[in-house]
């Protein structure tokens, strides 16, 4: 390990890595050598991270660990590059996703129950395929229906840490919905 | 109580001033249904836009013109997708309850807590579905792999791989397009005929070769040795390719040589 | 493109790009732009390379065009990070390939109207590293999606001598129960 240091073998892992690399991956890095401790490691990486500051990629850590990322604003250039436009999902399938990240564990009769309208299977099949949902356990009611949660890739592909990073839509809501209750009351008086 | 339940319902109240007919924008003729079923996720996301955008008044909402526009569409649904129009109805229902229970005055002395307003539901289930409407549209906005942004990654040094890549058996290829068509025969209303693989294999190859170069003659793709059988074969692939707009055949001349190549060249 | 200089274009662009760059493709990055000119990029590639002289990874030019690569010396830190067991593919990835080699030559597209679910770009990488199958045209529809087909390798590693001995999945239609059931719970959507 002393030849190359702990930053570099770090990078070139990185760089390797098409998954974000956790710091437990980091370690097993060293094999049977003695690994560097977790302090050691993020250490390294913050300075790492440093070193890219000005350039084209960059070191971000999501829920899954650490990867380089090409920065936002190359975007534009890249879109140039292909034909094929990148993947669009419909409302359905983006109210059946925001149902699963901000209420899961949910079943899809929960989902359905809340959307006013059922849930094709091929739906959830998609958000599955997609690595971004899965079966967590069965709900101990009538039927066993399946409990759905978000994925660690989901968190992944959405460049964040953990659910809490997810924007609350609550806050969005909370004024027309005091509206609307207000004049409800001043109807029935 | 609600005071102003015979004749004249105003539709919505706009800034103050009572509106008596639907905006035109907002009338949505029957044979337009596709476009709504496609438009809106469903009866609450309806609803939601009619009170959103439209100011709409829900609790002023004329309930009973809204019915009679649902009734309108049944016949229509039921020529199409009636799952969805179930949906429409129950919520045209439960609108039509919201109203009569409007019009009956209420029993004196009855707890007011007892019964709940069915108002109030609505309401309540309007807002639920809202803030699932913007959930998504968070998400949606939300930077996404492959979409806003990259992974950046470098090639690999040459590793003796440990990990063998995962075996597949045949059988279990066979498996998974049985039972894609299965499933997809039972889903799609048409169905599709398709070549025979030997036709499609030739396909493929004759594309492979295009891709090599630009353009070949037909006699190319022809081989003696391949027989009677052989020569169809490839006569069929190449009028698939050519329906397909895959290829194109060019001939300069009556008689002369006849070239196949690629549909375009900038390959 | 004044804002970002044209090396931090090609060095997130070299990034995010699976397979070698060449001259033309950098040349469209820039689409509907005034393109740098060969003399320009090539200037801008000669320096980047120097800015990564010793880091993990290196700018070289290979037989497609120019890539980033992963140091040599750290191959034996990255053997660490292999698996022995060798995985399984998922459901996904094998119908996919079964529509690939039975209704060759096929777009993506094509395989999503029978699958009800959009490919995954990534079942797609998978099967094309595996070998197993190649793009062999582009359709002349709009979009030009890519016609995929099996490869001559995928006929050896499955045994074959020719697609038409790729046994009939039309006979296994009629099926079992367990098709039957996933079958009605299809059709009820």
């Amino acid at each position: 390990m002393s030849d190359i240091d702990l930053k570099r073998i770090l990078e070139g892992a990185l760089f390797a890595s098409r998954e974000p690399m956790s710091i437990y991956q980091m370690k097993k890095l060293f094999g049977d050598q003695k690994a560097p401790t977790e302090g050691m490691l993020r250490e390294a990486l913050m300075s790492l991270a440093e070193e890219y500051q000005d350039r084209a990629v960059t070191l971000v850590e999501v829920a899954g660990g650490f990867r380089f990322q090409v920065i936002d604003a190359l975007a534009p250039y890249l879109l140039n590059l292909t034909d094929e436009k990148p993947g669009k999902y419909s409302r359905a399938t983006l109210e059946t996703l925001a149902m699963i990240a901000y209420r899961q564990p949910v079943t899809r009769g929960e989902i359905e129950a809340v959307r006013g309208v059922a849930v094709n299977t091929q739906i959830i099949r998609t958000l599955e395929e997609r690595g971004w949902i899965t079966v967590v356990g069965h709900k101990e009611v009538p039927g066993r229906p399946a409990l759905l949660a978000t994925t660690t890739q989901f968190l992944n592909d959405f460049g964040l840490k953990s659910l809490e990073e997810l924007p609350n839509a609550e806050d969005l809501v909370a004024a027309p919905a005091d509206d609307l209750l207000d004049q409800l009351d001043n109807q029935s008086e | 109580m609600i005071t102003h339940v015979q004749g004249e319902l105003p539709l919505a109240v706009v800034e103050g001033s009572p509106l008596t007919q639907l905006p035109e924008d907002l009338y949505i003729p029957p044979d337009a249904l596709e476009v709504i079923l496609d438009a809106f996720e469903g009866p609450l996301d309806l609803l939601l836009y009619l009170i959103r955008r439209q100011n709409l008044d829900i609790v002023q909402i004329n309930v009973a013109e809204i019915t009679r526009q649902y009734m309108g569409y049944i016949s229509l649904l039921e020529a199409m997708r009636f799952e969805l129009a179930a949906e429409y109805l129950v919520m045209a229902a439960m609108l039509a309850e919201i109203k009569s229970r409007a019009l009956l005055p209420r029993p004196v002395g009855a707890d007011e807590d007892e019964e709940e307003d069915p108002r109030a539901e609505l309401i309540r289930r309007l807002l639920e579905y809202e803030k699932v409407k913007m959930s998504a549209e968070i998400l949606d906005e939300l930077p996404r792999i492959d979409r806003d942004f990259r992974v950046a990654e470098a090639q690999k040094p040459e590793i003796d791989e440990r990990t063998a890549p995962p075996v597949v058996d045949l059988s279990e290829l066979v498996l998974a397009f049985g039972e894609l068509l299965a499933r997809a025969r039972l889903s799609s209303a048409h169905q599709i005929e398709w070549e025979p693989l030997s036709t499609r294999q030739r396909m493929s190859e004759v594309l492979m070769k295009l891709r090599d170069r630009a353009e070949l003659t037909l006699s190319d793709l022809f081989s003696a040795d391949e027989g009677k059988a052989g020569v169809v074969v490839s006569f069929l692939a190449i009028l698939e390719l050519v329906r397909e707009g895959l290829c194109a055949l060019i001939q300069a001349a009556p008689g002369s040589q006849i070239y196949i190549r690629r549909a375009s060249q900038d390959v």
